[in-house]
């Protein structure tokens, strides 16, 4: 498996003196799903602002497809690497939706059939077909949202990055953007995301990076959800279907893995049914209660 | 605080709104430049008769013009009182000392009038065209790329701060706040434009950011299809010669 | 304080332009050299967006009310970039909202800009000589509005001697703003000072 | 009990022509939990902003404890209505955080003492105690929540407003903001929510109405949630606990009632083993599988 970003003992601080960013580590490899997570102002922003170029580092501390990403001439960077802000206010900055989503691909250097090409793809993949000519200005929240993606998207990076990408929206908007942002992983995009919505996490990652200015925690989301000290330390929490099914099993249920979405679930309960008696078993024990206060007492910040 | 809606009507279909916005700018500039230099009433009013002329081509809203019209208007009404008060000359009204002179009337009736004939030829050529289209069209016709982007993207941020400072404003507002002219009305809206700054400087870095991950390196490039045709030469043509014949007829005729 | 189409002579509108043109080349192309022109012009662009927001307010004075200038400030917080910033801003506000005209804004630059610029350089130098900030608020915002009045006078009595007591009229009209100015602009540095003091032009380095 | 809020008839259309609000009818008595959901672009936000008098309706539109809001003095309004929008940084603009909570006490008229007593109280109430120095654009988001929070508090209304006050939190932030809201309900505060997070709606609501320009629903959280034509029709989705327990549903557990909350689901389960056989039997039966998929179809917006 080809590796697509690696980051090697990152440190950074802004102009001001402000640390944000201790020796990071990190290593994605091509296709992967990530999700970084972290408490406001653990440095996630900062971190992608390494990725894409737009703060400084030293050689060979960010490599893009094993080459360092200071070397990369501006049109192959972007090419390699698209990047979506969290406030699509910052992103849409031409007095079109076409202007804006040309922008990239026009920095490219491609011609102009090509580009209007691209324009056409990735606003057909946000659904956005047909704003070609509005303006920014009157779009709904998540409407802009889809833009600035498909702003990103006309430039076809091989490595995708979103900051918050889920924040206010209303939940269908969420949805269809998690989607989008999936089948954008299946075909073979490398998708790295920052994010606080641990509901929608489970299904945006494979693999998590947990940062509080280092990396403090890795691992497969079930994995980071099971060690409760790091969520406490972090002031992260499990998603709720997770949170659930721990509560189950202390009604008796009894499984080795928690699922993480409700898709999971119903795979999880109908395996365990099928494996087993052929059906579950919640009762009472004499520890129930007690269990299920302790447990719900660990992921309680207060 | 209003939003800017100078292009609300670009979407009406007229001859003037069909015209190429190059050639549009530049016969609608010529025009106004001329118009301004006029140097009598009779002429100026000729001048307002033909940008009254095109404004009717142009099917734009009475209102939109009406309005901005009388902005203008209001803006150089004192001119109206000082100067027949100030200018010397022939006095056709005399109060003791204080002379009304038909040459100041005069004078300060051309001022307005060449006024009103400019603006309304901007509104006609600003509001048959969406502005963006007017900016790009400034772009083709080499006005330097450093200002055609500041001018872009100021007027695209100019929505996303009126609709930021609406939000301070509303706030405020609600903690039972009123805006005089006083010091602490002064120092409140002081810290409000101050955080304003604020927060439009960090939006300025986000902005960068997104930019330069879009390859941007400092240079304007736009896809723009504009197509010349015949129709709009012969339109800029005789409109450019009206605007220059208005000062050169005597020499012709 | 912006001066109409259809006022000036032809020749104030062409010195006003010849100038302008010639200020911007030295404000923003002279800089090239030291700044990258890429980071340069969304920051010139969303400043000057903020400024035109800000200018949009009325402030109400007895029975009128007046629009903020706010030239003085500019000149502060933008420095020589301030020149490019009101041109962007008069542009637009000539082409958006009318005021102004669009033959007369190379005046109008003029009359707003360079203000700006002698007010950036009054700030740096009263704050190295140690003058509170905040009075240089007060006296940057006040200054500039009176010159910017002086020159909107100077600029119309050379356009014509007709226009010597609407030059007095106008420039008297101002007086009211050069206080509500000056006491806006003190404020804003004096809460810039408090809350991100990098956005004002002093090095601490001295 | 008394009517803290009533709206007759309330239909608003910006200047530029916008419809935002069409016929909307509200009563809300004093002490109640409310939560207004509804799409971007429905019009909670302008909804909010006639409840405060910032946008101007007929007489006898909008009545706060029985008063038409017109007649109402800013001094009386803001001692009955305060309102905190979402973003904090367009609500602290003063140079410090005394200053910002200070600012509508002061506008009020009361006297320094009272003042300073209102600001102790206020930020002590959202935990910022010792902050009253702290410069506010130097503060973590969440903590710049709360300031915005206290300084609505300091002018002690009897009605709190919030505009989705727990977007952007990191999710120990978004627990605390809960928690502090919660507090100030139980102290007889009518609290009205506007907000997208679903998961943190039941903790935060008795009643909800739904929005979608007019009023499209009303009830309590459990209504709105069993209705899944509603939720299509809005945008809307179900939290992910009682997506859980509707599942669960399918394979055999047997319930009227679904739990909205982790809290709410330990104490239903322990209620139906109790009450019933002494355990809860979950079993694959024919048609859970397809039980399952048309459920979640139904909640599926794709
Ligand atoms: N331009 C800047 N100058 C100085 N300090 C900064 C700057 N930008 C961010 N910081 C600081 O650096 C740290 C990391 O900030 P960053 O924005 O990367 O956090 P984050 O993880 O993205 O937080 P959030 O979840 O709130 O978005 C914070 O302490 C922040 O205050
Ligand atoms: N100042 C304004 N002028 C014109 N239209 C406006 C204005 N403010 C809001 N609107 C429009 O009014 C409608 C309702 O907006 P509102 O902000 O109340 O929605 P909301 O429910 O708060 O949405 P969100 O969930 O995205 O915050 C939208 O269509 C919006 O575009
Ligand atoms: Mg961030
Ligand atoms: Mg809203």
């Amino acid at each position: 498996m080809k590796e697509a970003i690696r980051v090697k003992e990152l440190t950074y601080s802004y102009p001001d003196g402000t640390p944000a960013l201790e020796d990071i580590d990190i290593t994605i490899n091509e296709g992967e799903k990530i999700v970084i997570v972290g408490p406001n102002g653990a440095g996630k922003t900062t971190l992608f602002l390494h990725l894409n170029g737009t703060l400084k580092s030293q050689d060979n501390t960010v490599m893009i497809f094993g080459k360092n990403l200071g070397d990369m001439k501006v049109e192959e960077r972007i090419k390699e690497v698209g990047i979506v802000f969290q406030d699509p206010d910052d992103q849409l900055f031409m007095p079109t939706i076409f202007d804006d989503v040309a922008f990239g691909p026009i920095n490219m250097g491609l011609d102009e059939e090509e580009v209007k090409n691209r324009v056409k793809k990735a606003l057909s993949r946000v659904g956005l077909e047909g704003f070609e000519d509005r303006v920014p200005h009157n779009l709904s929240y998540g409407q802009k949202k889809r833009a600035a993606l498909a702003a990103v998207l006309s430039m076809e990076p091989r490595i995708l990055i979103l900051d918050e990408p889920t924040a206010n929206l209303d939940p269908k908007s969420r949805a269809d953007l998690i989607q989008v942002i999936n089948d954008l992983n299946k075909d073979g995009i490398t998708t790295v995301i920052a994010m606080h919505d641990v509901n929608a996490l489970p299904l945006l990652s494979d693999r998590v990076y947990v940062l509080n200015r280092k990396i403090v925690g890795e691992g497969n989301p079930r994995e980071i959800f099971s060690n409760s000290e790091l969520l406490k330390m972090t002031h992260l929490e499990a998603p709720d279907v997770f949170k659930m099914f721990k509560v189950l099993t202390c009604f008796g249920y009894d499984c080795d893995t928690l699922p993480m979405s409700i898709d999971e679930a119903v795979e999880f309960l109908t395996r365990t049914i099928e494996s087993g008696s052929g059906h579950i078993h919640l009762h009472l024990h004499e520890h129930t209660h007690e269990e299920v206060r302790k447990f719900l007492h660990s992921y309680n910040h207060h | 605080m209003d939003y800017p809606e100078i292009d609300k009507y670009a979407s009406i279909d007229s001859p003037i709104h069909n015209f190429d916005p190059r050639a549009k700018i530049i016969t609608f500039m010529v025009m106004i430049f001329s118009f301004v230099f006029l140097d009598t009433i009779t002429k100026a009013l000729v001048g307002l008769g033909i940008a009254s002329l095109i404004y009717i081509i142009a099917k734009l809203p009475k209102a939109f013009v009406i309005h901005r019209l009388k902005v203008v208007f209001l803006f150089l009404f004192p001119l109206l009182i000082i100067m027949p008060l100030s200018v010397d000359g022939q006095a056709i009204a005399q109060y003791h000392s204080i002379t009304i002179t038909l040459e100041g009337f005069q004078y300060s009736f051309l001022v307005i009038i060449r006024a009103l004939s400019a603006v309304t030829l901007a509104l006609i050529m600003l509001g048959t065209t969406r502005f963006d289209i007017t900016i790009k069209a400034l772009y083709m016709l080499k006005v330097p790329g450093t200002l055609i982007q500041m001018l872009m993207f100021t007027y695209r941020y100019i929505f996303v701060i009126i609709d930021e400072f609406q939000r301070m404003w509303k706030a405020m507002e609600s903690k039972g706040f009123k805006l005089k002219a006083n010091r602490y009305g002064l120092s409140v809206l002081g810290n409000m434009i101050g955080m304003l700054i604020i927060k439009s400087y960090d939006r300025a870095q986000r902005v960068y950011h997104s930019m330069i991950s879009k390859g941007y390196t400092g240079n304007p490039r736009t896809i723009v299809n504009f197509e010349l045709r015949t129709k709009d030469y012969a339109i800029a043509l005789s409109m450019i010669l009206i605007a220059l014949l208005m000062h050169t007829y005597h020499l012709v005729l | 304080m912006h001066i109409s189409d259809g006022v000036l002579s032809p020749a104030v509108i062409t010195a006003g332009w010849a100038i302008t043109v010639l200020l911007l080349l030295a404000t923003l192309w002279w800089g090239k050299k030291d700044v990258d022109i890429a980071e340069e012009i969304p920051k010139i662009s969303v400043m000057t967006g903020a400024f035109f927001v800000a200018s949009l307010i009325h402030v109400s004075i007895g029975p009128t009310s007046v629009h903020l200038v706010l030239n003085g400030l500019l000149g502060v917080v933008l420095g020589t970039l301030a020149y490019p910033a009101i041109f962007i801003g008069l542009v637009l506000q000539a082409l958006l909202f009318q005021h102004g005209g669009i033959t007369s804004i190379g005046i109008n630059v003029i009359n707003m800009g360079i203000p700006a610029l002698i007010v950036y350089g009054i700030f740096k130098k009263g704050y190295s000589t140690g003058i509170n900030p905040s009075i240089l608020g007060i006296i940057c915002g006040s200054m500039a509005t009176m010159l910017s009045a002086i020159m909107l006078a100077i600029v119309l009595i050379s356009t014509g001697e007709e226009f010597t007591e609407v030059a007095y009229a106008a420039a008297a009209a101002n007086i009211p703003i050069m206080i509500i100015e000056g006491i806006l602009t003190g404020s804003v540095v004096t809460f810039l000072l408090k809350v991100r003091p990098e956005l004002l032009p002093i090095n601490k380095e001295k």
